[in-house]
């Protein structure tokens, strides 16, 4: 017991750093694909399409597997398993960010965008100035959900050998013959679930002076 | 001195023919209503002078500049930066206000004297102070779109317009999302601006005062101008039988 | 633990009485037990096991389990036995009742064929992995001047996943039971190849719930018996070639 | 390869009674949630929003091995672990979609509710036959996205040894020494996933002739 | 004779005193107009004789039963037995329709017949399809609201309120939500069941409109009412300073 707790803070950096590398990629990431699957070219969009359609419809625990094996059996090409953990969990949010950014843009009336067309904003002026602003306040809901869903995501890292967290208590579970580390684990990811969500509401009301 | 002229202007979407032939003038300082049925085009015609909508073919001038006419057969439109100016010439008050919702009144105002004429921070604000004041909202600059009632939010939008110094501003049923008194506020400050020789065009619903503000009255129904003239002569004795069964409406 | 030795041993009574006998296993570990093409179960220990039930006069169930989670499943009463190439350590046998060993396994270290290691020392800062929950892990923490000479340990679900990661070089060794490995080597016809050092010499036992001795023994008795009639060497045989097996000795 | 289909089928089979099952007893349970949750007596509310925030704060990896184990440890009692999956996955999900429902029933306009008051329905009728069938449209889209990630996550079933799809998939892998059958499998849940949004989409085209 | 008779009636939202002592009654056949200020308590007036909302005390009887007055300093409300007649009795059509939207125009208008009123289904889709016919909807019964226009969908609110064969027909403000083509229609409506003797409340910002139809009107302000007679008098020659001052801003 005494040494548990070290570990499983261990498990737990291990964790964060999957879940921060994760979301600082794949927030940017998820606009570039919004960007071409709003795109005006019938290629760009179908395959940007396809590629979300995939995402969101194979289990990452699989996608990780791909994104770790796959390049060594295509093309010889081997790499770092937090790399690819990293990789696999960027392309695969970054599909789910973008389809909720989508529906955000698409919610904005177009009233805005008249609006400023009228009194001659540019439209790059209008899209960083008008459109996402507004937004980011509509979003912020889903957004937290799905940032809450990657929190307990990252305990699938461990599928190509990264020692999370959640493999650590398994591990320690296994070894100590108890289900306290589980627990702990368990406990562990409440908390860091607690802190996003307090983190996710903090942000909505601090939007909350207009509606 | 003509500010806008519309020769035989055309826009269908689809099929379906909303302008089917429309010309008019608009001189300084006057003060044009356009009435006219639920469809008949009226929104559509504003839209095509804010270059929110292409016409498909005639012309559209604008203190001047030609803004888009046709030739064999095709529209023609001026470059971008000719469309800029023009733009910048006519304001537009819509009919849902279309505030930014995350920008104070205040902010709401100033963004594109900064932004779009390259004003000052200061300079903007104290034009935006001063319109405010006029618009009896002084108190209200730091606020929200959304805390204010629909009267104010429109006389916010009003302002928004103005600041930009347009040449003519244009408004799309005013009052339409208003409650009853508050229009009463709303049609006092187009009234006031009137007073000031702004020259507008306003598509408007409310026959008294469209009678009471206009210099020249348009009614237009089913894409096309039935009938155009002062309001004495509009409203008192009008010349078309469709014009007179639409006014028997608003009769009583 | 204690409270349960304390309770009588009807360990036995109960299996025979049910008729029937549950064997925990992983059930992707060959050859000791792994599904065949046909999607049935197959292996060393599951015809040990059909051999010894068919003696007993029982049913036998497989039940495949998740290897980290065996002691619960075992604790909770799901199986009766984890009998699936376990290796018998202390911790274990503090935890569980054994049979004594059946056969004889280690911990040998994989490398791909090309690579330059030799011994155990040759593997000084380089990365290792292992089945997470194995005792691939107890014979590492056994030898600590391996364990403080490499750079990194790599835990795996799978031993697959292991040996898959082996070949892209995303570790440079694997340690696995050297049963596992020359059959997958075997098997795989990759470019594997095992050191000759070992890490740890070890031996397979059944692991029954702590207390459960009567029907450890009875279990045993039975090996014992096939031992002498002949038919464990045959089954040893037609797995390995060789007869490894330990009973008797 | 010839062997592997009827494998894969097989491991499908189970994989789609895990995801029929548990639909099948979440879809009523988030109700009775729903309708805890949205209780005027504290108690019940706060004892329901503290279940709810556990199911969906910590991984449904670590719910099933509680599910599954916990009894034991507590009770000294055991059961079939195909029962436990199903235990897991409906607690899980109604959760879920209890949050759901609540969300589709708080966002009927209230005039809904008055004009029924004043025609004189009773509360019960006006539920049932004014709420409920516009609850329904408006959770469908919701409900899809709920739906499709059960698919997926169906392949967390093999944490308590339920051999699933993609449990049979990698145990095939392991036999066979090659990813075809983990691709194979992955096709499947992109299939069974594509037939759910049809069916979806379907009804929700269906529900199209109002709004 | 009287119908509903409200005696000092008070009801306040947390501090906020909404309504603070009104009282009327309201005769068979007879149509009564409230108008008054934004905020001034109207709606809440019609909510609370709709049971929509509670009174904090005071009496409201209506068709000789009482549904609720005050004893000793509480308020008592009648059985729901009681309640629920009282409930038939009064019809309410909203500001916004309200209509089922899941519902064609027909199920609209007989749910309540049958579910309430337990009709046959047959006699309720007769009853239905009368009333549609009066609505000048006949070829909508299988239309869903969102099809129709807001003046349709008005008067199908109408169609479904009327089905229950109600004593008094409450309107609250019932053509704000409409265009001003669409809202002659419902005036239209709303005149003929005058003319027909249907006792109705109107809370209306339509002055024209009040004056044509009421028997009286109430003029509310501020939770009271300041001023009550018939529109002749009230509109012409009102008491009350407030009054006057309401009156000018509508007098343009
Ligand atoms: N973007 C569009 N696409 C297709 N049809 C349109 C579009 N905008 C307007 N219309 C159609 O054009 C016709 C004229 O519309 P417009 O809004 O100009 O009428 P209006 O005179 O302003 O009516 P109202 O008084 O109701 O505002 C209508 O039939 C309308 O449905
Ligand atoms: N449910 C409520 N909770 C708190 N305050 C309320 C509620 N309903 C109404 N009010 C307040 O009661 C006052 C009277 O409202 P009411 O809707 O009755 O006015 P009204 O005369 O109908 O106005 P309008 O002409 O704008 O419809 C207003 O100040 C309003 O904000
Ligand atoms: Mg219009
Ligand atoms: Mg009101």
């Amino acid at each position: 017991m005494r040494n548990l707790l070290p570990l499983l803070l261990a498990g737990t950096i291990t964790t964060l750093k999957i879940f921060v590398l994760t979301l600082l990629f794949s927030i940017p990431l998820g606009a570039l694909v919004a960007r071409g699957r709003m795109s005006k070219n019938p290629i760009v969009s179908t395959v940007i399409n396809i590629y979300i359609m995939i995402m969101r419809g194979t289990p990452l625990i699989l996608q990780l597997l791909f994104v770790y094996f796959g390049p060594y059996y295509l093309f010889g090409a081997s790499y770092d398993r937090f790399t690819a953990v990293i990789i696999g969990f960027v392309i695969n949010y970054a599909a789910y960010f973008a389809e909720i950014y989508r529906g955000g843009v698409q919610s904005i009336p177009i009233g805005q965008w008249e609006a400023s067309l009228v009194l001659g904003f540019s439209r790059a002026h209008t899209f960083t100035h008008v459109i996402v602003p507004q937004v980011v306040k509509r979003i912020i809901p889903a957004m937290g959900n799905e940032v809450i869903t990657l929190v307990k995501d990252t305990a699938l890292a461990q599928t190509i050998g990264v020692a999370e967290l959640f493999r650590v208590a398994q591990s320690a579970s296994a070894r100590q013959f108890s289900t306290t580390p589980i627990v702990i684990a368990g406990l562990f990811y409440f908390i860091m679930n607690g802190v996003v969500s307090r983190l996710f509401d903090r942000f909505e009301k601090k939007l909350d002076y207009y509606h | 001195m003509s500010i806008i002229t519309v020769e035989n202007v055309v826009k269908s979407f689809d099929a379906l023919g909303v302008l089917r032939g429309i010309s008019f003038t608009l001189n300084e300082g006057e003060v044009l209503s356009i009435i006219g049925p639920s469809g008949s085009g009226k929104s559509t015609l504003l839209r095509c002078l804010t270059q929110l909508e292409r016409i498909d073919s005639g012309r559209i001038e604008v203190c001047s500049m030609t803004m888009a006419h046709s030739t064999g057969g095709t529209i023609q439109y001026a470059d971008a930066k000719t469309l800029k100016q023009i733009r910048l010439k006519l304001g537009l008050v819509f009919q849902n206000f279309n505030l930014f919702p995350h920008m104070s009144v205040l902010r709401n105002i100033t963004e594109a004297q900064v932004n779009v004429l390259a004003k000052s921070k200061g300079e903007a604000v104290a034009t935006a102070r001063q319109l405010l004041a006029k618009m009896g909202l002084e108190e209200k600059e730091d606020a929200y779109p959304c805390h204010l009632s629909g009267g104010q939010q429109q006389r916010v939008s009003i302002a928004r317009a103005l600041a930009l110094n347009p040449t003519v501003l244009c408004f799309d049923e005013p009052t339409s999302a208003l409650d009853p008194e508050l229009t009463i506020e709303i049609l006092k400050v187009i009234k006031d601006l009137a007073k000031e020789k702004m020259t507008m065009i306003v598509v408007t619903h409310e026959m008294a005062f469209a009678r009471d503000i206009s210099d020249r009255v348009i009614f237009m129904d089913e894409g096309l101008i039935v009938e155009e003239g002062p309001p004495d002569v509009l409203f008192n004795a009008p010349a078309k039988e469709r014009t007179q069964r639409f006014l028997s409406r608003y009769g009583q | 633990a204690k409270e349960q030795k304390s309770l009588e041993d009807n360990s036995l009574e109960k299996v025979m009485s049910k008729g029937r006998f549950v064997m925990g296993l992983d059930d992707s570990f060959p050859p000791m037990g792994f599904r065949d093409e046909k999607g049935e179960i197959v292996g060393f220990d599951v015809d040990l096991a059909r051999e010894v039930t068919k003696r007993l006069g029982v049913e036998l169930k497989l039940q495949p389990i998740d290897w980290n989670a065996k002691e619960q499943e075992l604790n909770t009463g799901n199986i009766d036995c984890i009998w699936n190439g376990f290796t018998i350590t202390d911790e274990r046998k503090a935890a569980m009742t054994f049979t004594p060993p059946y056969i004889h396994n280690a911990q040998v270290v994989v490398v791909r064929d090309d690579a330059p290691y030799t011994t155990l020392a040759s593997l000084a800062g380089k990365t290792v992995g292992y089945q997470a929950g194995s005792s691939a892990s107890q014979a590492i923490d056994d030898s600590p001047a391996f364990k403080s000479s490499i750079k990194q340990l790599i835990e795996f679900k799978e031993n697959l996943t292991g040996l898959m990661d082996l070949e892209i070089g995303g570790i440079d060794a694997l340690v696995v039971d050297v049963t596992v490995a020359s059959d997958n080597i075997r098997r795989s016809g990759k470019a594997f190849r095992i050191l000759a050092e070992e890490l740890a010499p070890e031996d397979y036992g059944i692991g029954f719930r702590k207390g459960d001795q009567k029907l450890a023994d009875a279990v045993w008795e039975q090996l014992v018996a096939m031992h002498n009639d002949g038919t464990l060497a045959q089954i040893a045989i037609a797995w390995f070639d060789v007869d490894n097996t330990v009973v008797g000795n």
